[in-house]
């Protein structure tokens, strides 16, 4: 028997184990993997970014000239360390800041243009939808297009916080509730299909891979 | 007379020279008058009419071996514009020997020479395409260049294009309409909080699932059972950990005045800390103090499965008749809303992850959906930040839901009755949402 | 036989059902442990049985093979992993086949991940990929017909700088061969030079910060792969044409294999997945059976 | 200090990343400032690792509830690093060099047999979690969640050809994955994007108020 599959298949069943119920061999492969995936984090943002981005980027090995503004973010990272001090610990904001500002300056306009501005570009429809050469309506596209336009209106008015929901702002507000809860009862059995994958994964690996039941 | 026409026609020239003489090219002056363009546009007319005249020859030499395949033509180049001057675009068209079905162009090469130096090679292309963006240029120099057909080994160049010095430009006005429609929403989420500072009072219209909270926390009080209030678990940093330590401050309230039991296992030490002075000014405002302690709140771990084990375990043992689920969750939404589910317990649910809410909205009594969640924080603490964002958005909202109502009836009625007004309505409102790329 | 035995043994256990039902209705619901033999069964007995499933292409799976038709030899494709190996059996045949695809249709494919374990799992596609004789045969070069740029920490803010230039986040590839010795490289700057973008994400960073930066910002064109969980959410872009074909899930990944003919585990595992589906209706119906005969009692 | 200096920072950050878009000029700083996110995210990473392990000896000095399972935790993570590292340097001192996770190094054979059957395996347990509460939680409680679990049903069993194959007796057509892919088109589409353009207005305020130094607590403020 192969002894790499055999040991894949052993920590495999550990965490399994959980299923009947708590214990010590589950536990210990539970303590493995959060040692494991730690370790297998840290090497590669080690090597891929702090030693091939950085180092060999301000000390090119080619003995090219180094880009030395590559150094700021390596003193933000730094400092980023000083969080596990209790009484420096406030400096590790700085990085913090750091990164908090860049990500909501380029959230504040990427958000807005795909999310909002195209979104809402796309659902300017024709609520007839008409076959170019024959001219006459194509049914399916039509509803859908309804359904869309419909869905949309509804839905913002659902998250619209200004306007208490009564008379035909209220009923606007009911089809939108609706809509959202189609919405999520297509995300549910999305979410039961990926989970449902992630266990079949598991089991042909011990079927297929370990035992070679399957071929 | 715009330059590109000018150029159309040099490149025109260009080709009928080669297909006159048969060798390549060399840079030529593109007309500079009118006229002269006048004067070109007939040779080529006449030239064409000439080729079309002597298709069937022409499609015999096709089949040569030795056939060199024509040039690109019409090779322009252009400014890219709105950049910091560091692109410009080369556009052309495909030889006319670029068919699909036949396999006589290998594709394309493009030259570039900076300040009149020699010609290097830019890129090799497949053919089929008509244009290349050099992104390696710089507005201290002046380019110009030229597009190759290859076969085999064989290469025809176009001729050379005019020079042209990348410019940049200070400001993006491709998205003038982007940044208008952006400043009025920022505009009024500042001055909202503003607004709200100044003590002016905002509307929010109520909650669903907040009427649900007097009930729910009533019926704990009945069965002499505690409530257990999980934050969700990701740190003090997110939004929905805020918001729903906000409604904590309500519920804890509450809980004082009824003199109920609260329990709260948390997954991150900062939300332990936040959290205890949350229930603490709740326990003091409802005149308490002295109930409160500091066990209400206890820490267990950061780790995600060992956590909701350790909550899971406490439903079990201590059978809360009330549970609260607001902040922000991930696979353990599930597994918390089930066992609560089991229970018996009434259970209020509230987050911003739309993938979790399914899970939520079936196995929960009440959920407060995405932005709901956010909304009822507001509505309870009635902080001006908050207030005013909300109010903010909200303007945002109704802009959406106008440009679409808007933008769907000019579209239907321009598809309807094909009136030229509500096309144009149409495709305006299209061209300040729409940002596409090219 | 191993497939009569499971065809067997699953019959019994649909039986068995029924029992279940009829104790929770009487108000005796079984254990948990119960219901995650169940599972378990559904899940494992179709892996031994040869039903031949037939998945049918849904428009948004032909939208992506419609654009990659359009895609002419020699073209380049960015492929980045953005996934770690839980999400590997939705997203791994797609990336499988999507290779198998790439390579016998000679487009030249560059590899990259912006999720630490991305450039691993496409080491795993691509070695499953050489695996077939006709991919084999044409001896592909690394370096000239695909390469693996590798990983880069800095997430969307990767995709960002790379508008501009790819060799800033990617100095080296995955094999630390410097970016400009990298023949198939030699022409790409940036997301102008390559044909088309193709992402395989479980979440963030993915699919959605691809649309937002690569597509909306910069221009390319785009087609992705997303988990099951994740698809849903990504619809308005394909509406919007800013994305050009999804394929969600198991059963996206089966039918792109069906589509470009190279059938794999998604196909194979379809039927696990059909199982599985069939066994968390039937507990929802039992449940809510039990639900509404107690709330009837109460009335 | 503590406050201003960390509120600065966030404000410059935030309106390179947004002005940039409108002025092509920063787009150089802009490019700077994802060189140095990236870097910043690298010691992220390691801050973690120091904080685990930083923790874990804490738990074993102290001898508090499971110290066992954190020296397993502390071992593996050692293992993992050492591994790593080696293979790492004595890669990068070859000529070429050979990088750390090619195939066939002891880091690849951790990745492939090891780390990818512990994670794997934990995300599937949320398998038999979502079986077990479709049995006892998913309840038609009321309209809404009825719609929800209806529209879930008609995605599960169509995506699947598995509905199909229950008509199968009555006709060819796969009417239930087209009604699937409908739901999937239309209404889905529609509420999505109603949720993702509220998404992107929360997004946007609540950046802006990070930029504008009205929200702190990222800076420990309120």
């Amino acid at each position: 028997m192969d002894i790499s599959n055999f040991l894949a298949a052993v920590l495999t069943l550990g965490i399994f184990s959980f299923l009947y119920k708590d214990n010590p061999v589950y536990r210990a492969c539970e303590a493995i993997f959060v040692g494991v995936s730690a370790g297998y984090w840290a090497i590669v943002f080690f090597f891929d970014n702090l030693q091939k981005k950085f180092w060999e980027g301000v000390f090119p090995p080619d003995g090219s000239a180094g880009d030395h503004l590559l150094w700021f973010g390596a003193i933000l990272g730094v400092l980023m360390l000083f969080r596990l001090s209790s009484k420096i610990g406030w400096i590790a904001r700085w990085p913090l800041a750091f990164i908090v500002g860049a990500t909501a300056g380029l959230y504040m306009i990427t958000y807005f243009v795909s999310n909002a501005m195209n979104q809402v570009a796309d659902t300017m429809l024709s609520l007839i939808v008409v076959n170019d050469v024959t001219g006459s309506i194509i049914w399916t596209q039509t509803i859908g297009a309804l359904v869309v336009a419909v869905g949309v209106i509804s839905g913002l008015v659902y998250f619209f916080f200004s306007k208490e929901h009564k008379g035909v702002f209220g009923a606007t507000a009911k089809v939108g509730i609706w809509f959202l809860m189609i919405t999520f009862g297509a995300s549910f059995g999305y979410t039961v299909m990926s989970r449902m994958s992630l266990l079949i994964g598991r089991m042909s690996f011990l079927f297929r891979d370990w035992l070679g039941l399957i071929g | 007379m715009p330059p590109a026409i000018v150029n159309f026609i040099a490149g025109q020239v260009g080709v009928q020279q080669l297909v006159v003489s048969g060798t390549s090219t060399t840079a030529q002056t593109p007309p500079s008058h009118p006229r002269a363009a006048f004067l070109v546009l007939l040779i080529i007319i006449s030239f064409t009419i000439s080729a079309i005249a002597q298709e069937p020859a022409d499609t015999a030499a096709f089949d040569l071996p030795d056939e060199r395949p024509a040039p690109p033509t019409s090779v322009v180049v252009t400014d890219f514009k709105y950049d910091a001057g560091n692109r410009v675009d080369i556009t052309w068209v495909p030889s006319i020997d670029d068919q699909p079905e036949l396999t006589l162009v290998d594709g394309y090469t493009v030259y570039r020479s900076a300040n009149g130096g020699d010609y290097k090679l830019l890129d090799s292309l497949l053919p089929g395409i008509s244009m290349y963006e050099d992104e390696e240029v710089t507005p201290d120099s002046v380019y110009t260049y030229y597009v190759a057909t290859m076969s085999g080994k064989d290469t025809v160049q176009s001729v050379v294009t005019q020079e042209i010095r990348p410019e940049w430009e200070l400001v993006n006005f491709d998205l003038a309409w982007l940044f208008v429609i952006a400043v009025i929403i920022s505009g009024s989420i500042v001055w909202f909080i503003w607004r709200a500072r100044a003590g002016a009072d905002l509307f929010v219209r109520k909650i669903a699932g907040l009427d649900a909270v007097d009930e729910a926390i009533g019926r704990a009080t009945e069965m002499g059972r505690p409530i257990l209030f999980i934050p969700g678990i990701l740190d003090m940093d997110d939004v929905q950990t805020i918001a729903g330590l906000t409604i904590l401050g309500r519920v804890a309230k509450q809980i004082a005045d009824y003199d109920t039991r609260i329990r709260m296992p948390v997954s991150r030490s900062l939300v332990m800390t936040a959290a205890r002075e949350t229930i603490k000014a709740s326990y003091q405002v409802a005149g308490r103090p002295d109930a409160y302690s500091d066990d209400m709140v206890s820490y267990v771990t950061d780790e995600q499965f060992g956590y909701v084990a350790a909550v899971d375990g406490i439903m079990v043992r201590e059978k809360p008749a009330t549970i609260f689920l607001l902040g922000a969750f991930f696979a353990e939404s599930l597994i918390l809303a089930e066992t609560g589910n089991s229970i018996g317990a009434i259970q209020i649910a509230g987050t911003a992850r739309p993938a979790q809410l399914p899970f939520f909205i079936a196995a929960c009594d009440f959920t407060l959906i995405g932005e709901e969640l956010f909304a009822a924080s507001a509505y309870l603490s009635g902080e001006p930040k908050q207030l005013g964002s909300l109010k903010g958005q909200d303007v945002g909202k109704g802009i959406a839901m106008l440009a679409i109502i808007l933008g769907m009836v000019a579209v239907t009625m321009a598809t309807a009755f094909e009136i030229d007004f509500f096309q144009m309505i149409a495709d305006g409102l299209n061209q300040v949402f729409s940002t596409k790329a090219e | 036989m191993a497939s009569t035995i499971a065809t067997i043994l699953l019959i019994l256990v649909g039986v068995s059902l029924l029992y279940i039902a009829y104790r929770t209705i009487t108000g005796r619901p079984v254990e948990r442990r119960i219901v995650f033999i169940y599972i378990a069964l559904a899940v494992a007995l179709p892996l031994f049985m040869t039903l031949p499933a037939p998945v049918q292409v849904t428009p948004d799976v032909e939208r992506l093979y419609d654009a990659l038709e359009e895609l002419r030899p020699g073209s380049k494709v960015l492929v980045s992993f953005d996934y770690d190996p839980p999400s590997a059996p939705e997203l791994q045949p797609m990336a499988v086949a999507f290779m198998k695809y790439a390579f016998k249709h000679d487009l030249r494919v560059i590899v990259m991940g912006l999720w630490p374990q991305g450039p691993q799992l496409a080491n795993l596609a691509i070695e499953e990929a050489m695996a077939d004789q006709e991919i084999a045969a044409k001896n592909l070069e690394y370096g000239v017909d695909y390469v693996n740029l590798g990983f880069q920490s800095g997430n969307e803010f990767v995709i960002q700088a790379m508008g501009t230039q790819f060799k800033r986040m990617f100095p080296q590839d995955d094999r630390r061969i410097p970016y400009d010795s990298i023949p198939l490289m030699a022409n790409v700057t940036n997301f102008s030079n390559v044909d088309f973008v193709f992402n395989l994400s479980s979440g963030k960073p993915g699919t959605i910060e691809w649309v937002q930066i690569a597509v909306d910002r910069f221009g390319a064109t785009m087609g992705a792969g997303n988990t099951a969980v994740q698809a849903p959410q990504v619809y308005p872009y394909l509406r919007a044409k800013q994305l050009h074909g999804l394929l969600g899930g198991m059963s996206g990944a089966a039918e792109f294999e069906k589509i470009v003919e190279e059938p794999g585990d998604g196909t194979t595992f379809i039927l696990s997945q059909m199982f599985a589906h069939a066994i968390v209706i039937l507990f929802v119906i039992i449940g809510n059976a039990a639900f509404f005969t107690e709330r009837r009692k109460q009335e | 200090m503590r406050r201003e200096v960390p509120l600065i920072i966030t404000s410059i950050a935030g309106l390179v990343f947004a002005i940039s878009f409108f002025i092509p000029l920063l787009g150089d700083a802009q490019n700077r400032f994802s060189d140095w996110v990236s870097i910043v995210q690298s010691f992220a990473v390691w801050l973690g690792l120091l904080n685990l392990t930083k923790v874990s000896l804490e738990k074993i000095t102290r001898k508090r509830e499971g110290w066992q399972y954190a020296i397993l935790t502390v071992v593996s993570l050692v293992i993992m690093l050492a591994i790593g590292m080696f293979d790492g340097f004595s890669g990068l001192a070859q000529d070429p060099p050979v990088s750390y996770r090619e195939p066939g190094t002891n880091f690849d054979w951790m990745f492939r047999y090891v780390y990818t059957p512990l994670t794997s395996t934990m995300f599937a347990m949320l398998a038999f979690f979502v079986a077990s509460a479709s049995y006892r939680a998913f309840r038609a409680r009321n309209f809404e969640a009825t719609l929800l679990l209806v529209a879930g049903f008609f995605v599960m069993g169509g995506r699947v050809p598995l509905f199909d194959l229950l008509i199968r007796w009555f006709t060819d057509y796969p009417l239930f994955n087209q009604f699937a892919d409908w739901i999937m088109t239309y209404p889905n589409t529609a509420g999505q994007r109603a949720i993702m353009i509220g998404i992107a207005l929360g997004i946007m305020s609540s950046s802006l108020r990070i930029i504008l130094g009205i929200e702190r607590s990222h800076v420990g403020g309120q």
